[in-house]
């Protein structure tokens, strides 16, 4: 039988290798918009799993709306990421440091 | 008490402080003539109002005044006022002051006559018998003090006036400082009177005496003193810098930096003489302190001595004069220290008309040699200047005591009164004033021996210009004197002959000055005197049996053999005594003391304290540390933003992580 | 308390000068002589308008006079409340006065940016009169900081050539310091839900409470005096400011330090004033002597006087605080009314006199564009009016009997031998060390042959300095002489004052 | 839904509206004329504004108003809030009409995407359910992810646009996974429901706290509080100074309002643990932000770092959780961006030369160039430094004393303390303005409107601050004081 624990371990985990990939992934950008798509994925499942066992619908309805803004934020990254490359000619994570102290 | 009583008092200073505001700030405009005039006729009338107060306290027509002029401040219930008490003592002293400022008054004329500071000159002379009136006539502690500082800030313009001169003005700074500390002490005094009396009044304060006289008073961290000797003792301390005595003595002799003689004039007879008269003064309050008057008497007596000793071996003339000066006060002092107030007032009249005489006398060489000081230079004027040459021996012989002339009387009384005495170190004191009438006598003549006789140590060389000559050259030949400069010496040597013999009966004995100064009675040696005391010329004739009379013939004799009969002996006791005479011509090395601890001490102590203490520790450590040390800080938190977003991203879940360490492991379950 | 302005009279004396800045800036930089004139106008207005501050004042209460109450922030019980009483009335001519002086002061040596400077004084003019009448905590806490700004952009501006160190330091220190006390009025409004001064006086308070809030005043009004060791950033604050900067630091702003104590440290926290006086005065005793010290050896004559400055007043501190010292030997305040009063005159004449001395300096730096001690010698030769002054005001700072230099420093001597014989001995030390430091500058920089062409070439003092030293010369004497209407101004409030601090606060 | 609940958001619908237009406006616009979409901009603000004042919801006593299942609220909070978003974006819009003129960029993308930004902060600002919470939070940092990047041909700019899209994706990834948790425990997404499950649940719930910790982070990174600051010197310093302006000031009250919202009207009951993560971050910001900006010497980057620093002293006024805790802060969050609006405004008149005067050379002798405008940056300066009698020190005193007033007085020393050692880059700016002399000597001249509105912007800097009864009164009464 799957509880409730299970989904919220699964989502935990999904969560933090989401993270995880943000500071370890040192090279491609792109890697970068898919963990960010990962750690929504992460939210939506704890969000469907808490409604489901909660029986309550709420928290389903959150989640079409974090999908939609997901594909607008998802749009916009990528546009972002096609002036980065314009600007630059490199998606390199580990280059983009004109910017610090 | 009637109001021109009141406004005769208070025009008595005002007077010259109008004639010396008047010569300083519109000096231009009233021109010299104006300016000498102004203020001669200021001090001029304050000398008049003053002897006809003196005549009708003389005549009994006038009873003690204490009057107040104005009310200074009243703090914290304490009512400071600004006023006058004109007792016998007061009279007196106005009298002397007015006179002798109006004998440099005149002289000046003739002897700043060349200078172009003529009319600041006036203005401070008589801004300077401003302050010594307002000294002398205070009826509070308050106003002694005003007075007192007043005279310290004329005495500092008058030695620097030539401020051009270097000399000048380190010795008017010095003078200023050492009377500093003594006014450190006296300031001190004053603050224990009011803590003891509540009042800085002079009468309040001298009726209550006894009510202190069984307190104490501790320093915090040892020292428990009776608290009149505290306060004796304080006061006194300032009277040793005003009236320069050892080791507080150091600036008189350069204060001679000043237009000679006049400035010296000031000093010597008028200015100096502020602590003796302030000691009178407050003789209700040392009478009820032995150990004070002891000590007062010890330095005195060192002071009378010592100071004498060094005028032996000085060149200068004005040097030697101001020595005999510092001899003389330490004989006031041990008169005071003896209990004998009145035989130290004494003295300082007499003394102020024969040192005054001296010292302008002084000046009528100088000015006829053109400013040469040096004895070395001197000798045999007395063919050039016959009146300067017999003023002076009438001067010279005052000062040694010769009988029937003023200095004999004022200083005999005081021998016999230390002898008299049975107050605590007398014997020591008694030694010194007796050994110093044998000094007096030796530096004394040997003064007047290589000034006005002998052969002459300068050359006439009839050039134009005289201002550029080797020392002991001349472009002219010496003359004697304008009368201007005549005129008050001979004024000057009347009562240095004859005011001695006058006056000593009622001043001494007479009980004329009762009014103002008190004796307990098991101290009054001066009563004890006057009982075998049988009229001046009695006195004088008595004198001829008295070891001084015959230590004073003895100095003139060997002052006479070395001087004038046999020079050389004065070099060859020189090469005998080689350190003696260091430590003589040294000044016993006061000055090179002081300068080294105290002048560069204190400058070393602020140089180190300056750059180690406070701007290096405190303001480069720790302040511009705290600075450096931000800047540190900033500069490792800026190299946090490494511009790499995953550090960015680490940072946040570092955080994330933080919190969730700490707040969700901190639930309780 | 008459008169048919009265009851707004302070308002007038704070804004007529800050909004008449905003004039003299609109003036702007073209027509120098206008700014001038008109800053010269607004403050004489002051001044004038003010004198019914000494005229109307009632010297026989203690209570505030000529108040204004306005509510301000109500959500916060702020409120604009201002009056005088006999600690800040004597401080308000002050600064009237030389909001005069520093205008005439000037006049002429100032040519950059005119109307700016113009404005920015009497900016300043109005701020410091707002301190000083200011009852309401907040609203004296913000005129003390904002005093801050005109005064760094003078310093900033119109300063020497280490001016941006000097201004800044200057700032962060006196910011730094004063942070602490807002903590502790925000503390102190929290808990009375009051910001009244006169409220906070009657409030009690728990010992280690008012222990805290008296280091936090500390903080604020030792750096503002300044005392040793909080004091560095004086000499060099002084040292760069323009001429009239410096005359208003030393004269005016030093003086808010000690006004400061006066005003909270002593009553607010009696108790704790009681436990740390040793403190206060230990480091007042310090500042008299080894800043005398340190003064001797200055080779610069501003930083002379900025030290000597700080070793005068260390006088008013140790004034203030003998009272206690007095109160435990004694068990009454006799004596200590003198030291109170003794702080306060000394507050006003070290006014007179350094800022007579830094104009004196001005008078030199104008003609000479030197500071420097060594630069100078013999100017008595050149400059004989200027010399009379110049010793005048070294005699007064050095205490001299007839100038205002003495009274205070002989009333707080009197009084601290009441409390101990060392703080009198080690404070009248300054007898001699204020003369050594004083006359060995007049020495080298008055006196002595001409040194040099640029001394040769010095032209005396003109008309409008003269009046300026001359008018200071004058107030110097008349205290001296006379100081009885100065201290019956502030006899009522003295004493209230005394009575209040012996008294414990601890519940 | 009906027409009453409507009207309660009639300010967003009339900007959402307008955007709408002016979009559909730009596309029958010819280059010379598209002054209009600036005038159709202000004209919304203005109208916005009106309508927001007008709106006479609150009868009988009655503090706030909801719609929309509860999920809209609408208080005397929220409106102020929004009018002074109206006025300030106004003012935005002023000096960057100017700064995009003087570097060709002047498109109407700027408009539409800024008034997205405020639609989504006036939703935010009234949002009473997580959901709005999160899709307000999206619609502003969408449009904000665009408009940074909104000079495409600057390689700066792109990459903090990029640096921001990456971590503020995180962080409102992490505010999800949070509010996902808060929903496990609580059962609900609305607020008000949240608070009232609470009662029950209780305050120790690991799940709470685990989904608090999230949330939290999530609003510290929208505030930039350290750690979660990182991006915001690079952004400040990538973006166009007219993109810039817009992110240091109205997003930070939507940062408030959702603070408010969330933390007390929501998550009151777990005060105890959010009270010292916030305190930990306050001291952090406070510190890191003063000590970073003294190093900076572009004048961007600087008031980035003073903005974590200020950002701190929000914090300290949400900390005690009290009525009046809030109130300043609110007030604080409304002087912030009042005073950087100000100095980016300054900024923008200076980079009139074709180049962005980003550095604080840059400021050299404008007492001399001109010394109105050097006066008016003086006030920003002193104001930020928190000397009186500016309006920056009230902000200061007030958080302050709702600090001092829980007590917390350690927290209160840190913070003056730094702020001490902070006044010194803002006194560093005010050196190059008035003690140094100018490098270039031309004189400055600026539209009317731009010295108006900046002229403006310097009165409300010192009149707020001696009248400053009138703003803090206003906030106050938000929560009832």
């Amino acid at each position: 039988m799957l509880t409730l624990a299970h989904f919220l371990t699964l989502s935990a985990i999904v969560f933090s290798l989401s993270i995880a990939g943000i500071f370890i992934n040192r090279k491609n950008v792109i890697i970068l918009l898919m963990c960010i798509e990962l750690m929504l994925l992460a939210v939506n499942m704890n969000f469907v799993a808490f409604s489901r066992f909660l029986g309550n619908l709420d928290g389903q309805v959150f989640v079409f709306f974090i999908l939609t803004v997901a594909a607008a934020e998802a749009a916009i990254g990528l546009a972002i990421l096609v002036v980065v490359f314009r600007n630059r000619q490199t998606i390199n994570v580990a280059e983009l440091d004109d910017l610090k102290g | 008490m009637n109001l021109s009583l009141q406004t005769t008092l208070l025009l008595i200073p005002v007077l010259p402080l109008a004639g010396a505001i008047v010569a300083g700030f519109f000096r231009n405009q009233v021109g010299r003539v104006g300016a000498h005039s102004v203020t001669i006729l200021g001090v001029a009338a304050s000398f008049i109002l003053s002897s006809w107060i003196l005549l009708q306290q003389v005549n009994g027509g006038l009873d003690v005044v204490n009057t107040s002029v104005y009310t200074w401040m009243v703090s914290d219930g304490i009512r400071f006022e600004i006023g006058f008490l004109v007792d016998h003592l007061t009279a007196l002293m106005m009298c002397v002051v007015t006179f002798v400022s109006l004998m440099v008054h005149i002289y000046t004329i003739g002897y700043m006559r060349e200078d172009p500071g003529y009319q600041r000159f006036f203005s401070y002379i008589a801004l300077f018998t401003f302050s010594m009136l307002m000294l002398v006539m205070a009826n509070n502690f308050l106003q002694l003090f005003f007075g007192w500082e007043a005279v310290g800030l004329v005495s500092y313009l008058l030695i620097g006036f030539w401020f051009k001169k270097e000399s000048a003005i380190v010795a008017n700074m010095k003078a200023f400082l050492v009377n500093r500390v003594g006014d450190f002490g006296f300031l001190l005094g004053i603050a224990a009177i009011l803590l003891t009396f509540g009042t800085l009044d002079y009468a309040e304060v001298f009726g209550r005496v006894n009510e202190a006289a069984g307190k104490t008073f501790e320093i915090p961290g040892g020292l428990e003193l009776q608290m009149l000797t505290f306060i004796c003792v304080c006061l006194f301390i300032g009277a040793m810098g005003k009236s320069a005595q050892a080791p507080l003595h150091v600036w008189l002799p350069d204060s001679m930096e000043g237009p000679t003689p006049i400035s010296a004039l000031i000093h010597a007879a008028t200015m100096v003489t502020a602590g003796i008269f302030m000691v009178a003064r407050m003789s209700p309050l040392f009478e009820m302190s032995d150990a004070a008057l002891s000590f007062v008497m010890l330095t005195g007596a060192v002071t009378a001595l010592s100071m004498g000793l060094i005028g032996i071996v000085q060149n200068d003339v004005k040097r030697v004069i101001a020595y005999s000066t510092l001899s003389q006060l330490g004989y006031m002092t041990v008169a005071l220290g003896a209990s004998a107030y009145s035989a130290a007032i004494f003295h300082l009249m007499t003394h102020a008309f024969f040192k005054a005489l001296l010292f302008l006398g002084a000046g009528s060489v100088i000015i006829a040699l053109h400013h040469e000081q040096d004895v070395r230079h001197m000798g045999g004027l007395r063919k050039y200047m016959p009146v300067t040459w017999i003023t002076a021996w009438l001067g010279t012989l005052a000062l040694v005591g010769f009988p029937f002339f003023a200095g004999f009387y004022s200083k005999d009384v005081i021998i016999e009164a230390v002898a008299a005495s049975q107050r605590w170190g007398s014997d020591v004191a008694y030694a010194a004033v007796t050994l110093g009438v044998l000094v007096t006598a030796i530096y004394s003549f040997r003064l007047l021996y290589l000034t006005f006789h002998g052969k002459e140590r300068f050359e006439v060389v009839h050039a134009d210009d005289d201002g550029h000559l080797p020392a002991g050259q001349l472009a002219h030949t010496p003359q004697e004197s304008p009368l201007v400069v005549t005129i008050p010496l001979i004024l000057l040597a009347i009562p240095s002959v004859v005011i001695g013999w006058m006056t000593v009966e009622p001043v001494l004995f007479g009980g004329w000055l009762e009014d103002s100064i008190f004796v307990l009675e098991k101290n009054n040696v001066v009563a004890e005197l006057g009982q075998h005391f049988h009229g001046a010329t009695a006195m004088a004739i008595h004198a001829i049996n008295t070891l001084p009379f015959w230590l004073m013939i003895l100095g003139l004799l060997i002052s006479s053999l070395i001087y004038l009969w046999k020079p050389s002996i004065a070099d060859s006791v020189r090469g005998r005594l080689p350190a003696l005479y260091r430590v003589l011509d040294n000044k016993y090395y006061f000055d090179d003391f002081y300068q080294r601890l105290f002048a560069q001490g204190s400058v070393r102590l602020g140089r180190n304290l300056w750059h180690r203490a406070d701007a290096g520790f405190i303001d480069n450590g720790l302040v511009n540390g705290s600075a450096r040390l931000v800047n540190w800080l900033a500069a490792r938190v800026r190299r946090w933003q490494t511009g790499f977003l995953y550090d960015y991203a680490f940072a946040m879940i570092i955080g994330l992580i933080g919190f969730l360490a700490v707040w969700v492991a901190l639930v309780p379950s | 308390m008459n008169g048919p302005m009265n009851g707004f009279l302070l308002s007038i004396l704070i804004w007529l000068p800050i909004l008449g800045a905003v004039g003299v800036l609109m003036v702007g930089e073209s027509r120098p002589a206008l700014a001038r004139g008109l800053a010269l106008l607004l403050s004489s207005a002051t001044f004038l308008l003010g004198l019914p501050l000494f005229s109307s004042f009632d010297t026989s209460t203690a209570a505030m006079q000529f108040v204004e109450f306005r509510p301000w922030i109500e959500a916060f019980n702020i409120h604009y409340k201002l009056g005088v009483d006999g600690f800040s009335a004597p401080l308000i001519l002050l600064t009237m006065f030389f909001g005069v002086l520093v205008v005439i002061a000037g006049w002429r040596s100032i040519t950059k940016n005119v109307s700016q400077y113009m404005a920015a004084f009497l900016v300043l003019e109005g701020l410091m009169i707002g301190v000083f009448a200011a009852l309401d905590g907040l609203l004296f806490y913000i005129f003390f900081e904002a005093m801050l700004i005109p005064m760094f952009l003078v310093i900033g501006i119109w300063g020497g050539p280490q001016r941006v160190y000097a201004t800044i330091k200057f700032f962060l220190y006196t910011f730094m310091g004063s942070v602490f006390m807002l903590i502790g009025i925000i503390y102190l409004y929290i808990q009375s839900g009051s910001w009244d001064i006169l409220a906070w006086h009657q409030m009690p308070l728990a010992l280690g409470v008012q222990k805290w809030l008296f280091l936090g005043f500390l903080s604020a009004f030792a750096v503002k005096i300044p005392m040793f060791p909080v004091h560095t950033w004086l000499p060099d604050a002084h040292v760069e400011a323009p001429t009239g900067g410096s005359v208003i630091l030393a004269a005016i702003m030093l003086k808010i330090g000690g006004y400061g104590f006066i005003r909270f440290s002593l009553p607010i926290t009696p108790d704790a004033s009681a436990a740390l006086d040793w403190l206060v005065i230990g480091l007042s005793l310090i500042a008299v002597v080894y800043i005398g010290l340190v003064a001797l050896v200055q080779k610069d004559m501003k930083k002379l006087i900025a030290y000597s400055s700080i070793s005068h007043m260390g006088f008013v501190t140790l004034g203030l605080f003998v009272a206690f010292s007095i109160f435990r030997n004694t068990g009454g305040v006799a004596g200590a009314a003198l030291g109170v009063e003794g702080a306060m005159v000394q507050m006003v004449s070290h006014g007179f006199i350094s800022g007579a001395l830094f104009l004196t300096v001005g008078v030199l730096y104008d003609r000479v564009h030197s500071r420097m001690i060594k630069d100078y010698g013999g100017v008595a030769n050149t400059m004989p009016w200027f010399a009379v002054l110049a010793v005048f005001f070294l005699m007064a700072n050095s205490g001299l009997p007839g100038t205002s230099g003495f009274v205070g420093e002989f009333m707080v001597i009197l009084s601290a031998f009441q409390a101990n014989f060392w703080f009198a001995f080690l404070a009248a030390l300054t007898l001699i060390l204020g003369a050594a430091y004083s006359l060995w500058l007049a020495k080298r920089v008055i006196f002595g042959a001409v040194t040099n062409r640029e001394v040769q070439n010095l032209q005396d003092i003109n008309a409008r300095e003269a009046l300026v030293l001359g008018s200071l010369a004058v107030a110097i004497l008349v205290v001296g002489l006379w100081p009885q209407p100065l201290v019956e101004m502030m006899h009522a409030s003295v004493d209230q004052l005394l009575q209040h601090i012996v008294q414990s606060k601890v519940l | 839904m009906n027409s009453a609940q409507m009207l309660l958001a009639a300010p967003e619908f009339w900007v959402l509206v307008m955007t709408c237009v002016i979009m559909i406006v730009d596309l029958f616009l010819s280059k010379q004329r598209q002054g209009i979409i600036h005038m159709l901009a202000m004209l919304t603000l203005v109208f916005a504004a009106i309508i927001t004042l007008r709106g006479d919801y609150l009868v009988d006593g009655v503090l706030s108003v909801t719609a929309f299942a509860e999920s809209f609220i609408r208080d005397p909070m929220g409106d102020v809030l929004k009018v002074f978003s109206f006025v300030l974006l106004g003012l935005i819009y002023t000096y960057a009409k100017y700064y995009l003129r003087c570097f060709k960029m002047f498109r109407a993308d700027y408009y539409t995407l800024s008034l997205f930004a405020l639609l989504g902060i006036m939703l935010l600002i009234s949002a009473n359910s997580m959901l709005m919470i999160y899709l307000g939070l999206e619609l502003i940092s969408l449009s904000i992810y665009a408009l940074v990047a909104f000079d495409r041909n600057s390689s700066r700019g792109s990459e903090s646009a990029m640096k921001y899209f990456v971590l503020g994706s995180m962080a409102s990834g992490m505010l999800l996974y949070g509010m996902s948790m808060i929903y496990g425990a609580t059962g609900s997404l609305n607020l008000v429901d949240i608070a009232r499950a609470l009662d029950s649940v209780g305050s120790n719930d690991v799940l709470l706290v685990f989904g608090l910790v999230f949330v939290v982070v999530g609003i510290a990174f929208k505030f930039g509080a350290v750690p979660f600051h990182m991006w915001i010197p690079d952004v400040y310093e990538g973006a166009p100074a007219a993109v810039t302006l817009l992110i240091s000031s109205i997003p930070k009250l939507a940062a408030f309002a959702m603070a408010y919202r969330f933390l007390n009207s929501g998550l009151g009951d777990l005060h105890i643990h959010w009270q010292g993560m916030l305190a930990s971050m306050a001291v952090l910001s406070i510190i890191v932000g003063n000590l970073a900006a003294i190093m900076q010497s572009n004048i961007k980057r600087m008031l980035a770092y003073s903005t974590i620093s200020h950002m701190g002293f929000v914090f300290l006024g949400l900390i005690p959780n009290s009525a009046f805790g809030f109130g300043a802060s609110m007030y604080y969050v409304i002087v912030y961006g009042i005073m950087s609006v100000a100095a980016f405004g300054m900024i923008i008149l200076l980079s009139s030369r074709g180049e962005e005067a980003e550095n604080l050379e840059d400021f050299k002798g404008l007492n001399q160039r001109n010394p109105y405008y050097a006066a008016i940056m003086g006030l920003v300066m002193f104001s930020m430094a928190g000397v009186p009698p500016m309006v920056g020190f009230f902000a200061k005193l007030m958080v302050l004393k709702a600090v001092i007033d829980a007590g917390m007085m350690w927290l209160a020393v840190t913070a003056v303390v730094f702020a001490v050692i902070g006044a010194f880059y803002y006194l560093r700016v005010i050196k190059y303005m008035y003690f140094d002399d100018p490098e270039i000597e031309i004189d400055m001249t600026a539209p009317v409107d731009f010295g108006a509105a900046l002229t403006m912007n310097g009165l409300m800097i010192i009149g707020l601050g001696i009248f400053s009864s009138s703003l803090i009164t206003i906030c106050m009464a938000s929560f009832g004081i």
